[in-house]
């Protein structure tokens, strides 16, 4: 085996140092961008900068070779100090065949890098790629820096030494080579991917071995050639709470937050699930971990998920159901159910560009409303969204707590760059974690019958499971008198069992919304979900501008922050930019009859910073 | 109090009973508030799971566990709760249409699964609860308020359906016969998978005697064919007639003497399958009794222990492990 | 055959005018309370009254005999003036049994009447409807104006002329002594319901004299008895329009508007349901008309009904689907599609009282948000309330036309008042009914392609259906690239996409609202759906005290009426009763930024006149 | 151009295929498009109408009318064509997640209902577009992403479901021999009620070589059972075994000399149902081709000229006339 060093002064360039850098990796669906972008996300995250990833899927599985529809892109944004987006426009594209180069070349200011595999520049791709004449030599590249390198050509060379490789799999290990010239572009340590290449094929000699030729010829190309120019460096973050850290996507954050609200909890996990894009991820990554009290179920559809999930719940279980838009729709008449038993139920969306069938792998937060309101009848319930990649966890956690301590079905938002996208994250402490109480009767009361629709004082009924004995009673779909639950047509017991239904989820306690307020702001930028990055960056360019503004985020939508009102009329402006229509602006007009201004997007892409900053300049008519 | 001193009373709500007078459910509600006491399951280790129609009222007249959920959804909730829970028993009661019009998906899935619960399907051939439509079990040609010009659809049989599945217990009795239906549900309390029942049931409102075929004394010696385990598949008046194989394969009918004798333990589920096709279940000959019963994995068996071993000993220090997992780095 | 006759001077007593009168039947569910009523309120029609009738059903097909919950009523409120409601307290309740006066007797105010059969206070009657003495003798009714009639005995009696009666007939024959004897109290005429027998029982002559004889008792029974009192006479209505009417419930007019608006569009009718109360009866009725080229399925669930008749429509069909509460839930995702389709699909909701199983034989209208917002996604459609039964015919014709000239799934909500609720209806006539233009596109065009999702002006796309020589395409639930409808996953695209999907629902044509404004009046009272009658009966009775008040009511809830911010605004208050928790308010709220007040009631039945009154004042400060 | 003028190449969109190099819809589609010429129906009085999945992709690339609808859903849209329109050549293309997961509801009903279309299954025994998770027609034990332990489920079987519902055409086919698959669709077109053929379908990308038990060329010759109406139901490499009828009733593998013979338009779908029961899908030895193919009423038969005879003259006085329904009287 043999080891690849970063080695700055092998080269005679003095690497240049910058503050933040915007990489995308763009191929093939075949050509694994993703796992590039990944290891290099890894190391970047290994050498201490904040970062934040952009992951970009085709819709189809492997669309025809070399086609502008097969094309897989992998963004990455780091810096010396605190990030918040994966980046508006990237410093550099690596593009690995033509169709990568023509399908994202006009996200490119004039002056970035690109870096193409000039290999795959053949007459037959370009036209597949819709190009006429080669990019390369037609001068329309011109006022970018290109750098064209014979990829395959050089990972054909390098894997003359590993015997045994097959010719598709060095054409698959070009990645891994554009990988490391990156990293010697980017001067990221080579020692992490080194180490990850060899575990990932310790049970494959040669492809490890390939893998690291591959590695080491694309670095050593960068420190060799004199094409590449200059390397460039990123010191680490130094504006970071120190602490522990870890790499991490909003799946792996939430499915954690679920583990960690189960453990806390002594509840038992059922996860019942429908696979569907982008929320499937979830169902895989809980079906690893049945050692710790989990079952997981891959239903018929996702009636029969959240149907599962609530009959887990009835058993006394922590019954999760996790879905994306399409499958919302299908939940609704059960998490309708749900409200009406008063059982716990946690209903996760993991949102993406509808409606209908949309762009299934695009970004878009437009299920508000419909988890607000997706249900016939009066049947509110809590909503919890989560903000960033780390704080899914914190989401999640507080949505199960939501719905064990209240008895209620929760819908927790996520959506597709959450779910995706990646972020240093500040490891949290299992003691940090707020207990959940689930608060079982297991006693017949002495003063007589159990009635499973009494109430606390925070209106929330008690739970006795099936297994207790002498608790035996009947719940169900059906209006239920006060108290005793049983059947009842009777209009006042039902408009006041609607009170109290109503009434219990506008009490769950909630935090204040905090401001992050400059002095003298007039203007409040509020946003909620995965818009967090893209607000708390664009009002840093408006700071920057010397320009007071305030911002606030929201994570629960329903019931909102007891302050939230005052907040919102305490400034001339309120502006909320949101990956929909304009749809929390509406719930909030409506509650607290603020003029507040919409900034939509539904380009099936996160928020940038640069919009916000123009919208903000705009509402300040700056 | 021991679950071997249970009684028939300890299964009986306080609720007053709902259904219409001479309704079929009456007779079925007996029917297994009778068995459930010699079952040896305490009441609330018992969970009655109903869909929504006449018959999903069933739950709330069972004193156990109970959950009146929603139309055709209730063997997906039991599913969901035997994933948590495999320590209870599971009863399911659906109507026709509960189970086989909107909850036929989810009733093909659980029979595949083979997830232990018991469902029936108090089959009226009707909606009741709606007031009178066809349901899937409803004859082609049959007039009701929805088909007033008669039905245009051939019915789902249950039985076929179900071995079409893959069930592994499958059965077939009538509200009127209570020891029959008794036996029947017996065995199906027993039956460690999935075991689903249909019962044909009257619904005096709707569809009054749809099934006196089978109900009528002189008409029921005609057409009932006794489906025993063990014993030769005979019937008729005087049991006269039988079920024979034929050479080409295949059943018929054909003389006593002929008949084969019913395997509900067959592997394969072909003569079950095959019994079921003879005859007419509308208007007779129709097969009663235990079509099939196999053993097969069981969905989910174990899960309780498995889920509390699992969680012996589960903590802050498991949430950390899994919080710290993969590449981690330290900010100073 | 004998014949009834109305003869007033066969009594002593001189009947007495009335200018209104509220009657209400009541009794078991199989004393056939529905029918008298019905019978009852074809009579009064028929006399010229304008009336308003409200069944009211128990959710157990036949609970056991005697119970509260198996008591059935049906109210009828008639008058010599225009009259908006069924009434608020009757000024007569029939009780056929103890359980009717029990589940009945808390809506009569003191001296009021109450007339029993006293043949069906039995001990064990009065036990089941958990009386401990009767009430009859107890007191506990001084106050009211109690008449006791051995009903059982009398048409006992009166079937003795009837040969071949059986005491089951005999028995079942009760309420039509009822209605006899009520229709001598209140004049009604007799021919009427006479007429009825023998069309009914032509084909049992049995059971026809039967019945004759027992009105016919009942009927003499209040001619000749000093018990009953004084005959209360309500002439004929002299405030209502002229022209020709016909007594209707909301069902009946919703079918007709279907089928009229299918014949005006040349297009066929298909309906497919999935039986659900209170929508049921649309599929029963419209199942009868195989002759009008309509074609009914009864599908397999709600899923499949909205997506046979979005096959049907694609197909060139008026599809149409209808179903209440929990079946809209199902419906969601189909829906959706047929937004992204922009095909023509019209959804009707009989609304009932949720959520979930709720209710279901009880009245709401709380489906609103979920008709707006209930599925995943940006996926805005239109949506048109009926106010009574009789406007339910405009209402099913309106939902159509918007549906099949705009291409779009549209919500037509009905509740469950309005379905079974019955009011003379002044027929229209065919030729003042719109025509609706299905326009499609049948010929290749001339300039080139066709362009399945290319606009008019209108933002309409063309729609060629299969069959069509030449313009053969593909439409599915993905992004679509303007124009040509191909799939798109580009970002600016399903930008404009969206924009154009919402513009063109926006942009559809509604008519202003209008206001029925007094001078000076400062509170405007705003409703829709089947509020319309208490609202303008409550804001009559307000205007009787002298007060100035505005009044004005919704049939379009999207998009709104052009001038309603305008309205909104040019009154001091704003009242907006609603049988849910305040659903149209916070609409209005968001879309108008106006401080509208909510009245709210979820008791399960329709508003009622002194409610609002007493809203009204309130509001006022009055 | 009349119908007897077509080729391939009218039933050829101008959208480029997006499916995984080596995916078995090709080889389907190229079936389908080959085939579809041969009908005499024209492209406009063709519709597909497919669910989401990698198979429901199928609908963009035939250029006829068309629908990519929503997962599962496509019998019920292509149900409610019929039900307007009968004068259509009506195609359903899905998956067998599609079809048998989120679909099996609407399956069944449109099986019993008889409704004329033609539903195609690519059964690829996982779920492509979603990136591999186990399908219902996976194997017990079967490996993926959603279970890593392996499923613990049964699957169910589309022949044996179907005809449990109660289905007139049935058949199974395979993605690689191109003869017997458009042999199969052909019949499967010309039926006139509905008609339901399972394609076993590769999917290279996450269940490679799953029916290699009957594509590879000597692995078929001992395991495909060729089905042939009026033949003898004989297989192996020599032709040696056969399917042979049981003393007792039910079928087994046996000589072939005592095989039975192959009656698809048998009346009794029983000994379909035992043909598809013996042997093993998963492994082999399997049937292949049409096991049921009978007539029965057809849903909506004849309904658009029904409708078109309702619709004329129809017209203003109609409608007047159902105002003027019942009871009315003047208001002067
Ligand atoms: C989603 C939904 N759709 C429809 C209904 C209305 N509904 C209630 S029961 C029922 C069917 C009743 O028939 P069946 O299941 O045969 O039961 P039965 O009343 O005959 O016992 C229907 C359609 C409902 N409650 N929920
Ligand atoms: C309501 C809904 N649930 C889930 C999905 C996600 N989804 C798309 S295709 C598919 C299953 C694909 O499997 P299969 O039907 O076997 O088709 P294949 O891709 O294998 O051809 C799923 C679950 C969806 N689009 N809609
Ligand atoms: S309607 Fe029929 S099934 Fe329902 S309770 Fe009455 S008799 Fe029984
Ligand atoms: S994932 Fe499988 S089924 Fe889907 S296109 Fe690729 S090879 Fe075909
Ligand atoms: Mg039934
Ligand atoms: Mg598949």
């Amino acid at each position: 085996m043999t080891t690849v060093e970063r080695n700055q002064s092998g080269t005679d360039h003095q690497p240049e140092e910058r503050e933040s850098v915007i990489v995308r990796f763009a191929g093939d669906s075949g050509d694994g961008m993703q796992l590039a972008g990944g290891r290099f996300a890894d190391a970047t995250a290994m050498a201490g900068n904040d970062l934040a990833t952009l992951p970009n899927f085709p819709a189809e599985i492997r669309a025809p070779a070399d086609t502008l529809g097969g094309v897989s892109s992998f963004q990455i944004h780091f810096a010396s100090r605190d990030i918040a987006t994966p980046g508006d426009s990237p410093n550099i594209l690596v593009a690995m065949n033509p169709a990568a180069l023509r399908a994202n070349i006009g996200d490119l200011e004039k002056g970035a890098a690109i870096l193409v595999n000039e290999d795959a520049f053949t007459k037959r791709a370009l036209m597949k790629a819709g190009y006429e004449t080669s990019p390369l030599d037609d001068g329309s590249l011109d006022g970018f820096q290109v750098t064209r390198v014979s990829m395959t050509e050089m990972v054909t060379r390098a894997a003359e030494d590993v015997e045994g490789a097959t010719t598709r799999d060095i054409q698959k290990s070009r990645n891994i080579f554009a990988l490391g010239l990156v990293s010697w572009m980017y001067d990221r340590p080579a020692e992490v991917t080194q180490k990850w290449i060899e575990g990932k094929f310790a049970k494959s000699p040669v492809l490890r071995d390939l893998n690291l030729a591959a590695l080491r010829a694309g670095y050593a190309y960068g420190e060799t050639a004199e094409l590449v120019g200059t390397q460039i460096t990123v010191p680490a973050a130094n504006d970071v709470p120190p602490g522990l850290y870890r790499n991490v996507n909003g799946t792996q954050t939430l499915v954690m937050g679920l583990l960690a609200a189960s453990i806390r909890s002594g509840m038992n996990l059922v996860l019942a699930a429908y696979p569907i894009t982008p929320a499937t991820d979830i169902l895989h990554e809980l079906s690893r971990r049945g050692g710790h009290g989990v079952r997981t179920i891959q239903a018929e559809d996702e009636i029969a998920a959240v149907g599962m999930a609530l009959g887990a719940s009835y058993g006394g279980a922590l019954g999760v159901t996790s879905t994306s838009g399409p499958g919302m729709d299908l939940k609704a008449e059960t998490i309708g159910l749900a409200v009406m038993l008063e059982l716990p139920l946690v209903v996760i969306d993991v949102q993406r560009s509808g409606p209908s069938t949309g762009m299934p792998t695009k970004q878009e937060q437009s299920d508000l409303m419909m988890a607000l309101y997706g249900r016939h009848g009066e049947a509110p319930l809590p909503v919890v969204a989560a903000s960033t990649p780390g704080q899914a966890f914190e989401a999640a956690i507080e949505a199960c707590r939501i719905a064990v301590e209240y008895r209620t079905p929760v819908i927790l938002l996520s959506d597709n760059f959450i779910a995706n996208s990646t972020e240093p994250w500040l490891v949290p402490s299992a003691a940090d974690i707020p207990a959940i109480d689930q608060n079982l009767t297991t006693e017949i009361p002495a003063d007589g019958d159990f009635l499973p629709y009494a109430r606390d004082e925070r209106l929330v009924r008690p739970i006795a499971i099936p297994g207790t004995p002498g608790l035996q009673h009947r719940i169900g779909g059906l209006e239920k008198e006060e108290g005793t639950g049983n059947i009842s047509y009777d209009g006042p017991n039902h408009e006041r069992m609607s009170q109290i239904r109503a009434g219990k989820i506008a009490g769950i306690d909630v935090p204040d919304v905090e401001v992050d307020a400059d002095e003298g702001a007039e203007v409040l930028i509020l946003g909620w979900g995965s818009s967090a990055g893209a607000i708390r960056a664009g009002v840093r360019r408006v700071r920057q501008r010397g320009i007071p503004v305030a911002r606030t985020h929201l994570h629960h939508l329903n019931p909102l922050p007891a302050n939230l009102g005052e907040v919102l009329r305490s400034y001339k402006q309120v502006l909320l930019p949101e990956m929909n229509a304009g749809q929390l602006s509406k719930v909030l007009r409506a509650e607290y009859l603020v003029d507040i201004k919409s900034h939509t997007n539904l380009q099936g892409r996160p928020l940038r910073a640069a919009e916000i900053e123009t919208a903000i300049l705009e509402v300040l008519g700056a | 109090m021991t679950t071997a001193e249970l009684t028939k009373a300890d299964f009986q709500s306080d609720q007053e009973t709902r259904w219409c007078p001479g309704c079929g459910d009456y007779a079925i509600l007996s029917a297994v508030q009778g068995l459930l006491p010699e079952l040896g399951v305490a009441p609330e280790n018992t969970v009655f799971i109903s869909g929504i129609g006449c018959a999903g009222r069933f739950t709330y007249y069972v004193d156990t566990y109970g959950m009146h959920s929603i139309h055709g959804r209730a063997p997906a909730v039991a599913t969901g709760l035997v994933a948590a829970r495999d320590d209870l028993s599971v009863w399911v009661v659906s109507g026709d249409g509960d189970a086989l019009s909107i909850g036929g998906n989810h009733l093909i899935h659980s029979l595949r699964r083979n997830v232990p619960m018991k469902l029936l399907i108090c089959n009226n051939r009707i909606y009741g609860l709606t007031k009178g439509q066809i349901s899937p079990t409803s004859e082609r040609g049959k007039v009701t308020k929805s088909t007033p010009e008669g039905s245009v659809e051939a019915p789902l049989d249950p039985i076929s359906l179900a071995l079409g599945s893959g069930a592994t217990f499958v059965a077939r009795t009538v509200d009127r016969d209570k020891a029959h239906m008794t036996e029947v549900l017996r065995a199906a309390a027993h039956h460690p998978g999935m075991a689903v029942v249909e019962i044909l049931q009257n619904c005096p409102v709707f569809n009054d005697e749809h099934h006196i075929h089978v109900t009528d004394k002189a008409q029921a010696a005609i057409n009932r064919i006794e489906l025993v385990h063990g014993q030769p598949v005979r019937f008729g008046a005087e049991g006269e007639r039988g079920v024979v194989a034929l050479p080409g394969g295949g059943l018929a009918f054909g003389d006593a003497a002929d008949a084969i004798i019913h395997d509900a333990t067959a592997a394969d589920p072909t003569l079950a399958f095959a019994i079921n096709g003879l005859g007419d279940p509308m208007t007779g000959p129709v097969a009663l009794g235990i079509f099939r019963n196999v053993q097969a994995p069981i969905w989910a068996e174990g899960v309780t222990a498995r889920l509390k071993a699992s969680r012996v000993g589960l903590g802050d220090a498991d949430i950390d492990a899994l919080l710290h997992e993969g590449n981690t780095w330290t900010v100073a």
